[in-house]
């Protein structure tokens, strides 16, 4: 075009703006409340922060972190996985009942059949179209179902040659390798959600469905993927479990979906999806293993316990949740 | 003419970015007043403040001579001024009748109970003041578009009965998604509450302010610039006013130019159909060539793009893209093969809410400046993205702005600009891609559509009218009943007139 | 509130706190707290295993010096992590109710896991069935709701329930259900085998008190309460009414104050050096507490045991820890 | 008017034909569940003769009584597009007020009527509560309730006493006690609170912005109708009728329980969808989930009558709940649809 416009009310600034910087803060309340929580039990039992004990948070904490940050997955694009602990649960079973024909290939063997399960969920919650907090609501009876048929519904103690069980279940430089396993894990995912399209379609997924999906992104795969993620983060929280326990039991995990739902939201990430990431499961996991004890920490009744626990998660929550990216609240 | 309603100073700002500044503006019965302006010039805020969703910032409105402050819409509405959005705003899963009554009381629903009858008598009542045959008990999401809109206009002209004086009714761009035979049943009632009523009518579609409204107000960046009667006006004048400069007039290509007759066509369609409207279709198009589809509602043109693009179920027909066949089964599978689509549907198909125009923009084809195409590089994208907004003249803040935070038109270059970032899109499929553009950046938009056309890429467009088409395209289709019927190659001075076009649509 | 455990505290970990069981269990590790005038801590894990870990560990952060630990692990798959977690704090462990079949005190950190104690599950399902067998004059048919399958005491008592029908040949089972030791599903369950058998059910075989109330509670809706003898195990005080009043046929008494204070005074006996647990026998780290029979004969004798609980103190049960044992946990009962 | 019939018309790809087959449709899919729940009985009965007797229908009924109000409250939630899960906990906490206030063996109250008031309160007050946090401090609801399930069951356990409270007061006992036609009162409750709430859905303006709020919220809120008002009540009535279900529980059994709503929750969320009430809101009604409950009722049922242990009875009415929705669904499928 030859008459064109000097383009100067149209140039564009690079400085962030004001909102940018707000939004900035915003993300680090999280991190605020971990930090104020830690502090504030080191002042009220100053042995909390001994390397003694943080081994011993560290050891409990890492499962519950795990599935937090897979849980994280699907509830980025906006779908939710309540199969989680269920899944973790029956890690523990399969374990026991494949040791004999897979032997020292049987925890690989268990968290490729995870991720084969997850996979297969996401896919049947995509592609048929049916909501996934119903599909893995059905998924989560039928697995705790499995789990107690498998096992007769009875604790029973893990092979104790296993290699991958032994590893996690030991130290290294004194601090548990679970928690190391955690740490992987997060570096690799992410790797993949800053370094891949994954990532970046994963939260287009949360953010506008079908804008993404006419913009190109393989929304069946891609649940797919992400229940698969949040499937193997699962088994791999059971086998953290598991190492702990030496023991598998058809109800492991029990009420670690509570937990982990409360964890996902407590790192700053939107259950209606698109906002958040695995940083916030690493922070939310880690408030909400620490909110765990916190009762006992701080010296409440056992019958107070519940109500401390409840009003403290909503306190949490109310401090963390970004309500400016959500327009409407369900 | 009596005077009904008058601003005085009314402004708004929104953070930083002011969206209207200083207004003085007077309603008067028995007038339509036309509002025209570029994209962001504040048209739909100072709409929205007449329609009491918005709170001015500073100023203040008189109705009859009185101040008044409104506080919501179902206020203004009691005060007898309703707004036809153009987004539609019913609720889907209430039937008409509530919908219509949504911001109004009626005996029908006194102390909070519904007495259904009553209702829908009454609703059936202001459906048949304006000649709509529609069940008033019908669930909204179960009506057609048409009807739909149609409701919603009942539903704003039922203020009528609310109040005894004359009421106002605003018109944020309405005909941008009606057929031809809805706007005239539009402008039918307009004429008809021309007598009683203060009515504002905004449109980027010049022809259609000169037509219904007696005095025109111009609008750029939150000021009014003019304020004439529409005598005074013609299209050249009025564009001027809006746009700052004069236009630019079509520049018939060369047709050696063109490489229309290569061998290989880009795209060749054999046999296309779709299990709701496309009958077999089959075209070619060649590497380079911009083709216009012409059709009226329902004609298939919609769906054929959207066929192409694999957003539509139960797709037959080959797809041929520079010789080699494809199986475009979903979106992401056009995308691969280099097929990109401009929606009509741009806030629920186009743009991802809550995110920066960069994220916007790189979603589909960022990677391909990322390494090896495999990882992303966020730096080359963000310099390729704000590249594109300063090509495409986006009026933003920042390329980190969130695209909610644009004006429709602005939001619509953001999102083409996702699919011009590719260094390897074969064919664009636009639809209806200048909806909610002012004239000026739809010439933006048109110019930078056919510099992308000279380096090779090939177009596929369905405009919002028959001057657009002609004006951009190498070579018109139109579409009657999901068939071709009638084809113009206009390089080759085969220039239809408007006439023959709608007589082949209709 | 105090933070750091201090010195000499027992520590008790129970399943829940609006359980009158837990409520009794806790009153005599309080008793025993008391005559020692040491801090009593109560951790409760929801029947969580891992939340009973994480809290355990949270008071073990901070060090605790000739502490005690008395708990329930929740789940056999729990035992051997929460000993572990009891041992590398040094503080001494007494487990009830779950213990997998294959670990023992003496044999898995044998120097911190001093003893584990319960009730005899076989030998409460054979008093109650053998009673059951009594009351319908050796003919009829039962039905049984079961707990938790996964805890001993469920499979326990349902293995008695069999040995007693084994010698009961006319006495015949219709049917058995899981109830997870819960009021309302024994309650639903119950009112599914009205509806299905009929005139056909002659009694219900409950695990526990609970799941027989439930059972009462949904022959009342039929008003055949009274007439289809039920049986429970526990003692608790709704139990010995409803025995009382004929409700109920027959419930097992198991002493859950006595429990509470036999546990964690043996425990804190090995803290503080009044026992070495490397010289106790088997018998001694593994064994049942007593449990009796209560019918209409003797119930008023509990229902007053039970409002006027004896109080423990420690330097009573010091005499002999095991003045109340059973005897040991056979082989092959936690299978 | 030339240069208007030169304008070419956009349309969403998809749009609805408006015609009576719409209408025909919408009504058949409402009629999905209610044909499931008749498969459900028949191939229960060809499997197990004596199935559909009185006696046995009457226990589904009884059964049924209170995964009816339930999911009934339920329901005004998830019509809104948002989620309670804080029903068991509320349960907990109203059974414990109930028999503590009323006449027990525990303490000398004897409050008689005003303590089941006082125990459909606590439900009332949770209610207030969840749509309070959720609407005014906008949290969102699923972890808004998530806390106050947990709050609720502590309310239990701090108001347990050290034994069971065993309730005395004949008017509470009565309502289970109490038998017309050989069907306990407490069915009746159910039927009366369903008609009741089924027809504050339809006839009344607060039921129908409930209803409006799950269609179209941002719609409302620019009208200027009071949204939040909607929405608290949606959540009140939801913990007024999981207070009253705590309530019946507890005439039933007899006495206080905290554990009394224990696996209550998720069956009634399934029920909700499985009815038709859409966990996205603005779909379904309370007639609807009152169905789905009662198919997972008789699904229950006939899976102990055909002898079905209780792990197997988990994967199949997992697989059942999907099966349904999945098949409920099939038509609706499409490449474009959004579903999460
Ligand atoms: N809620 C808001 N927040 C921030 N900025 C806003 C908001 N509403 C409007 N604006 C800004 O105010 C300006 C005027 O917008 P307005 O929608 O009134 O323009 P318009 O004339 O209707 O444009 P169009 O022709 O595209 O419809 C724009 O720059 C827009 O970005
Ligand atoms: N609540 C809001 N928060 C932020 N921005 C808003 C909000 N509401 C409206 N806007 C912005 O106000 C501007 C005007 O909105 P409007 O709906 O009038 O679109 P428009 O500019 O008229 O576009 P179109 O042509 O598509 O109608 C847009 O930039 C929109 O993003
Ligand atoms: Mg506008
Ligand atoms: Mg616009």
């Amino acid at each position: 075009m030859s008459q064109s416009q000097p383009a100067d009310d149209r140039t564009i600034q690079a400085k962030p703006g004001f909102a940018e910087r707000r939004a900035a803060l915003r993300r680090s309340v999280p991190l605020a409340v971990l930090i104020l929580l830690v502090g504030l039990s080191a002042i009220i039992a100053p042995g909390t922060l001994s390397p003694a004990a943080l081994n011993g948070f560290i050891s409990d904490a890492a499962p519950l972190m795990i599935l937090v940050i897979g849980s994280t997955i699907p509830i980025l694009t906006g779908s939710i996985d309540l199969s989680v602990a269920g899944i973790a649960s029956i890690t523990g079973v399969m374990l026991v009942v494949l040791a004999p024909i897979f032997g020292p290939w049987t925890c690989i063997v268990v968290i490729l059949l995870a991720i084969l399960f997850g996979a297969f969920q996401g896919w049947l919650h995509a592609w048929l179209q049916i909501p996934s907090f119903i599909t893995t609501l059905g998924t989560l009876s039928m697995l705790s179902g499995l789990s107690l048929l498998l096992s007769n519904a009875t604790a029973q103690p893990l092979p104790d040659s296993d290699p991958i069980i032994n590893l996690l279940g030991d130290t290294s430089f004194d601090i548990p390798n679970t928690g190391f396993a955690a740490l992987a894990l997060v570096a690799v995912l992410a790797v993949v959600m800053r370094y891949t399209r994954i990532g970046r379609d994963l939260f287009a997924l949360g953010a506008g469905e079908r804008a993404a999906l006419m913009s190109g992104v393989r929304t069946v795969r891609l649940r797919s993927f992400a229940f698969a993620a949040s499937a193997g983060c699962a088994a791999l929280a059971g086998l953290a479990l598991v190492s702990v326990t030496q023991f598998s039991s058809p109800t492991l995990a029990g009420n670690l979906l509570l937990l982990s739902i409360v964890g996902v939201v407590l790192g700053g990430t939107a259950i209606s999806g698109g906002v958040g990431g695995l940083w916030a499961g690493v922070i939310g996991g880690l408030i909400t293993a620490w909110l765990r004890v916190a009762t006992v920490l701080i010296g409440v009744k056992p019958t107070g316990q519940y109500i401390v626990f409840g009003i403290m998660a909503l306190i949490a929550v109310f401090l963390t949740t970004d309500r400016t990216k959500i327009g409407i609240i369900k | 003419m009596t005077q009904l309603l008058e601003t005085r100073g009314v402004g708004k700002t929104f953070g930083r970015v002011t969206a209207l500044e200083q207004m003085d503006l007077v309603l008067s019965q028995g007038e339509v007043l036309g509002l025209v302006g570029q994209n962001g010039s504040g048209k739909s805020t100072l709409l929205k403040i007449i329609g009491g969703l918005v709170q001015p910032s500073s100023g203040e409105m008189l109705l009859h001579g009185k101040p008044v402050r409104l506080r919501s819409q179902s206020d203004a509405t009691m005060h007898g001024i309703g707004m036809v959005h153009q987004e539609q705003s019913l609720v889907p899963n209430l039937t008409v009748a509530e919908n219509i009554f949504l911001d109004k009381p009626n005996a029908a629903k006194a102390h909070g109970l519904y007495r259904w009858n009553r209702l829908f008598d009454a609703a059936a009542a202001q459906l048949r003041k304006i000649e709509i045959d529609i069940d008033p008990r019908a669930t909204v999401e179960d009506l057609r578009f048409a009807q739909r809109q149609q409701v919603e206009l009942a539903k704003v002209l039922a203020v009528e009965d609310l109040v005894s004086h004359p009421p106002i009714i605003l018109f944020d761009e309405p005909t941008s998604v009606l057929t031809p035979d809805e706007i005239r049943l539009l402008f039918r009632q307009i004429e008809r509450l021309r007598q009683t009523a203060a009515i504002v009518f905004v449109s980027h579609r010049l022809d259609e302010i000169l037509h219904i409204s007696d005095r025109a107000v111009v609008m750029t960046d939150g000021c009014k610039v003019a304020d004439e009667p529409v005598t005074a006006l013609d299209r050249e004048s009025l564009y001027r006013l809006m746009v700052g400069r004069q236009r630019t007039i079509r520049a018939p290509r060369a047709v050696e130019t063109r490489p229309a007759e290569s061998l290989t066509p880009r795209l060749d369609v054999t046999g296309l159909s779709t299990g709701r409207q496309v009958r077999p279709a089959t075209l070619a198009v060649a590497p380079g060539e911009i083709l216009g589809l012409l059709g009226v509602q329902s004609s298939g043109a919609e769906e054929f793009c959207r066929a192409l693009f694999g957003a539509e179920d139960d797709v037959h027909g080959t797809i041929r893209l520079n010789g080699k066949q494809i199986s475009v089964t979903s979106p992401a599978a056009a995308v691969q093969a280099g097929i990109g689509y401009l929606p009509a549907n741009r806030h629920v198909e186009g743009m991802l809410k809550g995110r920066t125009l960069v994220e916007n923009m790189a979603l589909t084809f960022g990677l391909d400046y990322g390494h090896r195409g495999m990882i992303v590089n966020r730096r080359a994208e963000r310099r390729v993205a704000s590249e594109w907004i300063t090509r495409l003249r986006v009026k933003t803040r920042s390329a980190d702005a969130r695209i909610d935070d644009l004006s429709g038109g602005n939001q619509q270059k953001v999102v083409l600009g996702k699919w011009l970032l590719s260094r390897r899109l074969q064919l664009l499929l636009l639809d209806h891609p200048t909806r909610g553009l002012d004239p000026g950046a739809r010439d933006d938009l048109f110019a930078v559509i056919r510099s992308e056309a000279a380096k090779g890429l090939s177009v596929i467009f369905i405009a919002d009218t028959i001057g657009e088409v002609l004006d951009l395209s190498d070579r018109v289709i139109v579409m009657r009943d999901g068939a071709m019927s009638a084809e113009y190659n206009l390089n080759r001075g085969d220039a239809p007139s408007e006439e023959d076009l709608v007589r082949a649509m209709v | 509130p105090a933070k750091a455990a201090p010195k000499g505290s027992l520590i008790i970990g129970i399943d829940e706190t609006a359980s009158e069981y837990w409520a009794e269990y806790t009153q005599g590790a309080q008793d025993i707290a008391n005559s020692l005038n040491a801090k009593l801590i109560v951790v409760t894990s929801n029947y969580q295993g891992s939340q009973l870990l994480a809290q355990l560990g949270a008071i073990f952060a901070t060090g605790c010096d000739q502490c005690a630990l008395a708990t329930d692990p929740s789940s056999n798959a729990f035992v051997k992590a929460v000993v572990h977690r009891s041992a590398m704090a040094e503080v001494p462990i007494v487990t009830i109710w779950n213990r997998p079949e294959t670990i023992h005190p003496w044999d898995t950190d044998p120097k911190y896991w001093v003893a584990h104690t319960s009730f005899d599950g076989v030998m409460s399902g054979y008093y109650q069935a053998q009673a059951l067998c009594k009351a319908l004059g050796g003919h009829g048919q039962i039905a049984a709701i079961e707990g938790v399958p996964s805890t001993p005491p469920a499979y326990q008592r349902i293995a008695g329930l069999k040995k007693a029908l084994a010698e009961c040949p006319g006495v015949t089972l219709l049917d058995t259900e899981v109830g997870d030791w819960q009021e309302t599903k024994a309650q639903d369950i119950a009112r599914t085998w009205i509806a299905r058998y009929g005139s056909k059910l002659n009694g219900i075989f409950a695990s526990n008190d609970a799941m027989a109330r439930g059972a009462v509670a949904a022959l009342r809706e039929k008003n055949l309460n009274g007439k289809i003898p039920v049986t429970g195990s526990d003692g608790s005080k709704v139990a010995l009414d409803m025995v009382k009043s004929g409700d109920m046929l027959v419930t097992v008494w198991n002493d859950p104050v006595l429990q509470g204070a036999v546990s964690i005074a043996i425990a804190h006996a090995a803290a503080v050096g009044d026992i070495d647990p490397a010289k106790l026998s088997h018998a001694q780290r593994d064994f049942y507490l007593k449990q009796e029979v209560v019918d209409k004969s003797n119930v008023d004798h509990f229902l007053e045991l039970k409002a006027h609980a004896p109080v423990y103190t420690y330097a009573e049960l010091k005499a002999d820890f095991w003045k109340d044992s059973a005897g040991q946990i056979p082989v092959g009962a936690n299978k | 008017m030339k240069l208007i019939s030169a304008t070419v018309a956009v349309r969403s790809a998809r749009e609805p034909d408006g015609g009576v087959a719409q209408h025909l449709r919408r009504w058949l899919q409402s009629l999905g569940p209610l044909a499931v729940l008749i498969v459900l009985l028949l191939v229960f009965e060809i499997a197990r003769h004596n199935f559909l007797t009185g006696g046995n229908l009457a226990a589904i009924a009884e059964s049924a009584a209170v995964p009816v109000i339930l999911t009934t409250g339920l329901s005004f939630v998830i019509l809104l597009g948002a989620i309670d899960l804080s029903m068991e906990g509320v349960m907990a906490a109203s059974s414990m007020t109930l028999s503590l206030l009323c006449a027990n063996d525990v303490n000398g109250n004897h409050w008689g009527v005003w303590g089941i008031a006082a125990a459909i309160g606590v439900g009332l007050a949770f209610g207030l509560v969840n749509g309070v946090l959720n609407t005014i401090l906008r949290m969102p609801s699923l972890i808004v309730t998530l806390g106050t399930w947990f709050i609720g069951l502590g309310i239990a356990s701090i108001l347990f006493p050290a034994q069971v409270p065993t309730v005395r007061d004949p008017w509470v006992l009565g309502i289970a006690a109490y038998h017309i036609a050989g069907l306990s009162l407490i069915v009746f409750v159910a039927l009366l609170l369903l008609l009741l709430f089924h027809l504050l859905l339809h006839y009344t303006h607060l039921g129908r912005m409930i209803f409006a709020v799950g269609g179209a919220e941002a719609t409302l809120v620019m009208t200027g109708l009071p949204v939040p008002l909607f929405k608290i009540a949606a959540f009140v009535i939801s913990g007024l009728l999981a207070g009253i279900a705590g309530v019946l529980l507890s005439a039933r059994l007899g006495d206080g329980n905290a554990n009394i709503g224990d696996g209550l929750l998720f069956p009634a969320v399934s029920a909700c969808v499985l009815g038709g009430t859409l966990l996205s809101g603005g779909r379904g009604g309370v007639l609807q989930s009152a169905i789905g409950a009662v198919v997972l009722e008789v699904l229950n049922n006939g899976l102990i009558q055909i002898g079905a242990g209780p792990y197997v009875r988990n994967i199949i009415s997992g697989a059942v709940i999907l099966l349904v929705v999945a098949a409920s669904g099939l038509h609706l499928r499409r490449k474009l649809r959004v579903v999460k």
